[in-house]
């Protein structure tokens, strides 16, 4: 059953492009990555999905249901949780409370809500920092919060921005295969923004590529990475033509 | 039920707070029991009666204000709609005030939502300018509105003392107890509201509406819910002051000074915190009213007393925005 | 006929005075983001030193306008330095309420030390004089002759800003203060800079104003509630804007003031609250 | 040491004894006094209190030449010469304020009764905190006419209010079209028929625009405009362009001192000039008027209810008005005049109370006489009754003035010239409104 159907969506911000005609779509349970040079209009496709953008033409369905144009709270009651690029949380909530806010949105009563988070913490190991502010935590615990909080919300697909940007290699792999738990154990559909080449390719059973706000290859890992296209796009003209030639 | 019994619950529950707070908490609470019985001077007891009152204002206006970080500086209008709807209908239709407060927390209510829908597409200066225009638009009208008595104010007809059902004693004990009786149950709502679940939402909004709004939270409509809580508590001060003075005109019960001293319990005392409203109301009001009638009223020192509190706002603006509460919360930290 | 272009010319001469007032109050939201609540106390401020000028050294109105121009820059430079600086580490709302704190301290002060009784200048070249044009319309020369100050005062203050190198770093921390200090800008300097043009137009505004209106303490904050709604209806940080917004809300309010005087202010509070709503950059602004 | 003491007791006993009526010494009788001390009408406050702090030196010790019984009254007779004691609060315009200082007043000061208020919503709110605790109240300025309707047995209010100033000014222009005003021939009713009125948008300009309102048919007048405008406005010009617009005969304002003087610049910067221009006391009857307007404010005619030119007419004015010179440094104004008499009303009750009880009080108050000679206002003297429908508690013998500012020759600042009643005039009245140049 495809969980995200995605067809011809364009995005304009005055003139700029910043999403031309894109068209895909994910099955359940899978791990998908979105790669592509900066400026490719990756976040511009996550927002259009989970609602902060409206898209001018095209259209977006989740589990059949035609949620193009959705505010983002419903397309997150609807089962579709993100994470975000930049962690900026000025708030004076401590980790802990963060995570219950994600979970008041399945739940309005307090105790259960801190139960599952408790449960959260544990699986995250976050439990040495549960009661530390947000700002006061390592960005790679700050990450792993983000996730926390938005796993709160009992999402079915689990759009991740950039999560392994800023991390040490052993940091990376210990995200890796946080992922990896996460997918298994929560049963979910991950759609992974990532420059990190070493994650995104290697939990990735699909990769969808975009440049310049057009979809230029989709495949598995290794059919991508020898995609002309996609070399091109990343390493500039001649370095594709030296490979080929 | 089971909602309910929890909800009460939770309101009862200090446990959260260090024991120096709830002993704090306590001591001061019992204060206020026996504090009619303590102090006879009814000048005290006006000020008593005037911090429970402010203390209310404020608890009301930290929902939105303080957890949810919107600036609205209008509040005011919604104390004058309780006030003129209690005042019409004991006027009009000798309306008990006990019928007639209930109407006016909802009409009050009523106007929030009705408000807050446009006023909540604002974010920033722009919402707390557009609070202040929208309560002046509401005072004009209201002093030009015959019907209501426009400028000339109402004057609520006498019943003859004492009488429960128009709220209309000869002794002031009677209204104290009626505010510490509010101030008790909005102390423990509040106590309730900051564990609850349009609590954590609001705090989240206050952090940045983008996350909060990707964690499943309505953003306006939780703002907009915690708007109308808080004109609820106003209203209620309202419906009071308008049988406690037994004469309101837009220029008491509706004027934007009335807005700003709202907003002001609670940012000076510490937004965002249970106790903040509380502790600015008890170093706001007795100041303005011992050093107005001392300072103020003595020949020459026109307006000193003014000085000196506008001189205390800028200090905790400047040295410390989160109030009072915050610097309590630095020094322990530093010592903790 | 003559009636409603009464009504109007005297709008517009009014309306000026609006804009001027606003000019100050959108250049230091434009720069630092700040909504300066004492902007009306600095206009009063403004109006007492051209009065005392009057009274004590017998200088007329507009001779005692520099006077005040100083005056204001004065104000808005011990305002930034010694309070404003220190409200930008707190959140919005400290700073709302720096800023009232501040409008309650120079109101009062300036209560206890000139009483609260009202004062007016009783002679000056602008006093009462008023000339017919076209003897269909009375024009009010104490109306005239600022509102002429205010254009030109409009067009020195765009000039500086546009052309000026001083003006462009103005603007370049207007848009991001933090990218301009990378380019070598003291955005600490440009702020005090703006508080200082903004406390020199409003405290010009103030001196004009002497010609035709009484001097009280609490005469700021009618004032500062109109600046609002220009500075919103013109697009918060637009020069441009507050110019032609003034203009407008001085019509409104005298045409109103015709039919129904006493929503004269009513409809300007409105006013603001449709626009920002329905279009918060307002008709210029780029502030979103 | 112990002599010491011993030394003390006998001294403290002497001078018990040695006072006489030790404990039988005069004791004070408290009255509080509730004015606007600071704030917008900080400096009105200041003479209210001046004329009440001279009204009860005059009863509490012996002065010469002053031919008003109280004057050698020293103390009050009916209490045992007890000592008048004033305790002012400062309301500051607002009556919540107000409300709560007359509690602080009644229950911790423990005063015997109320003299205040000034601002008549203020009044409403500290009157009804008096009624509710069976406290007396006297009301020396408030001129709002529902105060002495609203049934109220602990008010009374010395001054006149708006609806007999109201009926002075259609008896004046009446006077007028009869030729009875000194030094003007009879004036044709159509040049005075069409009547403007402009009120502050407050509880004392909405109730005076409403009783001019009313009263004007029954003297054969029409109000052509009747406008509210904004307390404090920064800009008249609209409001006077509506009323000239109605091209009226007589202009009537109900303003404070600074949209009075706004008001009059406004005409003349529109050259405009009707016949006759009247203001309803407050803004147009202070000092401040003439001193903003100076010679602008020539011809302008306003209610009143004392002028100091009555020295002329009434020697204990002239002699109460000289001691008040010496005090304020200014003439009585119809203001400070009234809270003179304010405050000269209760000496007399509690004299006639014979007690501080306040039923006592009550029954004096309700039957007092005072005489018109014994006043220094122009009035047939004080008794409380009621002239509108259901009004108790009023002074019916109380009647207003109208006087003129006129200028003469030599002076820069004009004073006040009684017009009105004829009978009083101090000088011929200035006729139609003069012209601006």
């Amino acid at each position: 059953m495809k969980i995200l159907q995605v067809n011809n969506l364009v995005k304009r911000f005055e003139g700029v492009v910043a999403n031309n005609n894109i068209t895909f779509s994910i099955e359940e349970n899978e791990i998908v990555g979105l790669i592509g040079p900066n400026g490719a209009g990756k976040t511009t496709l996550f927002n259009c999905i989970a609602g902060y953008h409206k898209p001018d033409k095209g259209k977006i369905f989740f589990n059949g249901k035609d949620i193009t144009g959705w505010p983002p709270y419903q397309t997150n009651v609807e089962g579709i949780a993100r994470t975000f690029q930049v962690i900026e949380s000025g708030g004076d909530m401590s980790v802990k409370e963060e995570i219950m806010v994600g979970g008041f949105c399945r739940t309005s009563n307090r105790y259960l809500a801190m139960k599952e988070a408790v449960e959260i913490i544990e699986f995250m190991k976050l439990q040495d920092v549960q009661d530390m502010k947000l700002t006061e935590l390592p960005v790679a615990q700050q990450k792993r919060v983000g996730l926390a909080r938005a796993l709160a919300t009992k999402p079915q697909l689990f759009m991740l921005d950039e999560v392994a940007a800023g991390l040490t290699p052993s940091e990376i792999e210990e995200m890796k295969e946080l992922i990896v738990n996460i997918q298994k154990k929560w049963n979910l559909t991950i759609f992974i923004i990532e420059h990190v080449m070493q994650l995104v390719m290697g939990i990735s059973a699909r990769v969808i590529v975009l440049d310049g706000g057009v979809k230029i290859a989709e495949g598995t890992p290794d059919e991508v990475a020898h995609n002309e296209e996609v070399i091109k796009a990343y390493l500039g003209e001649r370095y594709a033509k030296v490979r080929k030639g | 039920m089971e909602g309910i019994k929890g909800a009460i619950k939770d309101a009862l529950d200090f446990s959260d707070f260090p024991k120096s707070e709830r002993i704090g908490i306590i001591i001061f609470y019992i204060y206020l029991l026996i504090f009619p019985w303590v102090v006879s001077s009814s000048f005290a007891r006006a000020v008593m009666i005037q911090f429970l009152l402010f203390a209310l204002y404020g608890m009301g206006w930290n929902t939105i204000g303080g957890y949810g970080g919107q600036v609205a500086l209008g509040k005011a209008q919604y104390v004058g709609i309780s006030a003129y709807t209690v005042a019409m209908m004991m006027i009009l239709f000798n309306i008990p005030f006990w019928v007639s407060m209930p109407i006016g927390v909802f009409l009050a209510v009523l106007w929030s939502f009705m408000i807050g829908y446009p006023l909540f597409r604002l974010k920033g200066h722009y919402f707390a300018i557009a609070t202040i225009a929208v309560s002046l638009v509401l005072q004009d009208i209201f002093r030009n509105w015959e019907f209501v008595g426009g400028e000339r104010g109402l004057s609520l007809p006498f019943k003859g003392t004492p009488n429960f059902l128009y709220m209309q004693f000869k002794s002031d004990v009677y209204y104290y107890y009626f505010m510490l009786i509010f101030f008790t149950l909005g102390l423990f709502y509040m106590n309730w509201f900051r564990k609850s679940r349009l609590g954590y939402q609001l705090r989240a909004v206050k952090a940045n509406e983008d996350v909060a709004a990707s964690l499943g939270i309505n953003v306006r409509w939780a703002k907009i819910k915690a708007y109308a809580i808080a004109s609820a508590f106003v209203a209620v001060g309202g419906a009071f002051y308008a049988v406690y003075h037994m004469y309101i005109d837009t220029s008491s019960v509706m004027h934007l000074e009335l807005s700003i001293l709202i907003a002001l319990m609670a940012m000076l005392g510490g937004a965002a915190s249970l106790w903040g409203p509380i502790i600015g109301a008890a170093i706001l009001v007795p100041l303005d009213r011992y050093l107005g009638s001392w300072i103020g009223g003595a020949k020459g020192l026109l307006g000193l007393d003014l000085i000196i509190y506008s001189i205390i706002i800028m200090l905790v603006a400047a040295l410390e925005p989160r109030g009072i509460w915050g610097i309590v919360e630095k020094v322990r930290a530093k010592r903790g | 006929m003559g009636f409603f272009l009464d009504a109007i010319t005297s709008g517009i001469l009014m309306g000026l005075i609006f804009s001027l007032i606003a000019l100050g109050l959108t250049i230091i939201f434009g720069v630092m983001n700040i909504v300066n609540f004492a902007h009306g106390e600095f206009l009063m401020v403004g109006m007492y030193i051209a009065y005392w000028c009057n009274v004590l050294i017998g200088l007329d109105p507009l001779f005692g306008l520099p006077f005040s121009i100083a005056a204001g820059i004065l104000l808005g430079l011990a305002s930034y330095y010694l309070l404003v600086r220190y409200l930008l580490r707190g959140p919005m709302i400290a700073q709302l309420f720096g800023t009232f704190g501040l409008m309650l301290f120079i109101r009062y002060l300036a209560l206890f030390i000139w009483g609260p009784n009202f004062r007016t200048v009783s002679h000056g070249l602008l006093m009462g004089k008023s000339m017919l044009l076209g003897n269909v319309v009375v024009l009010d020369l104490s109306k005239v002759v600022p509102a002429i100050v205010s254009i030109i005062a409009f067009f020195i203050v765009s000039y500086v800003i546009n052309n000026t190198k001083v003006g462009k770093a103005l603007q370049a921390t207007a848009l991001d203060a933090e990218a301009a200090s990378y380019m070598g800008i003291y955005a600490d300097r440009m702020n005090a800079l703006a508080w200082a043009i903004g406390g020199g137009t409003v405290g010009l505004a103030g001196g004009l104003m002497v010609n035709f209106w009484y001097i009280t303490p609490e005469v700021g904050l009618l004032f500062v509630m109109i600046a609002f709604a220009t500075v919103a209806l013109g697009g918060f940080g637009s020069i441009k804007g507050a110019f032609y917004a003034g203009v407008i809300i001085g019509v409104i309010e005298t045409l109103v003031g015709v039919k129904a005087p006493s929503f004269k202010f009513t409809i300007v509070y409105a006013a603001y609250f449709i626009i920002v709503v329905f279009r918060p950059q307002g008709l210029f602004g780029w502030k979103e | 040491m112990k002599i010491f003491l011993r030394t003390f007791i006998v001294a403290l006993l002497l001078f018990v004894l040695a006072t006489g009526t030790g404990f039988a010494a005069p004791k004070e009788v408290k009255i509080g006094v509730i004015f606007p001390l600071s704030g917008g009408l900080a400096t009105t406050g200041k003479l209210l209190r001046i004329g009440v702090e001279l009204a009860a030196e005059i009863v509490n010790n012996k002065t010469e030449n002053i031919d008003i019984p109280m004057a050698k009254w020293e103390g009050i007779p009916g209490l045992g010469g007890a000592k008048i004691k004033l305790i002012f609060m400062d309301h500051r315009s607002d009556p919540a304020r107000g409300a709560d200082l007359a509690k602080r007043l009644i229950k911790d000061e423990k005063v015997v009764g109320i003299l205040g208020c000034y601002n008549s919503s203020v009044t409403k709110s500290v009157s009804t905190v008096c009624e509710r605790y069976g406290v007396p109240m006297i009301n020396s300025n408030s001129t709002s006419p529902p105060l002495t309707t609203r049934g109220y047995k602990w008010f009374w209010r010395t001054t006149p209010h708006n609806v007999t100033f109201s009926h002075d000014l259609y008896k004046f222009l009446i006077g007028l079209t009869k030729g009875k005003s000194k030094g003007v021939g009879k004036v044709p009713m159509k040049d005075l028929e069409r009547i403007a009125i402009a009120g502050e948008e407050t509880e004392f300009g909405a109730t005076g625009i409403k009783v001019l309102e009313e009263l004007a048919p029954k003297y054969g007048f029409k109000v052509v405009k009747a406008i509210k405008y904004r307390h404090q406005s920064p800009d008249l010009t609209s409001e006077v362009q509506a009323i000239r617009a109605s091209n009226p005969g007589v202009v009537a304002f109900i303003p404070y001192v600074s949209d009075a003087i706004l008001f009059m610049r406004t005409f003349k910067s529109m050259k405009f000039s009707p016949k006759i221009v009247w203001g309803q006391d407050a803004g147009t009857v202070q000092p401040g008027f003439a001193e903003g307007l100076k010679k602008d404010a020539v011809g302008v005619l306003t209610r009143t209810v004392f002028v100091p030119k009555i020295a002329e007419v009434k020697p204990v004015a002239k002699q109460v008005n000289s001691l008040f010179k010496k005090r304020s440094g200014e003439d009585f104004s119809g203001t400070s005049a009234r809270a003179f008499t304010g405050l000269q009303t209760w000496a007399y009750v509690l004299n006639n109370a014979k007690s501080t009880d306040p039923k006592a009080i009550q029954k004096a108050a309700n039957a007092l006489y005072i005489p018109g000679k014994e006043l220094i206002m122009p009035w047939k003297g004080i008794k409380f009754g009621g002239e509108q429908k259901g009004e108790m508690g009023q002074n019916i013998l109380g009647s207003g003035m109208i006087a003129q500012w006129q200028v003469s020759p030599g002076d820069t600042v004009p004073h006040l010239e009684a017009v009105y009643p004829f009978e009083y005039a101090t000088a011929k009245l200035i006729y139609p409104f003069p012209k601006w140049k």
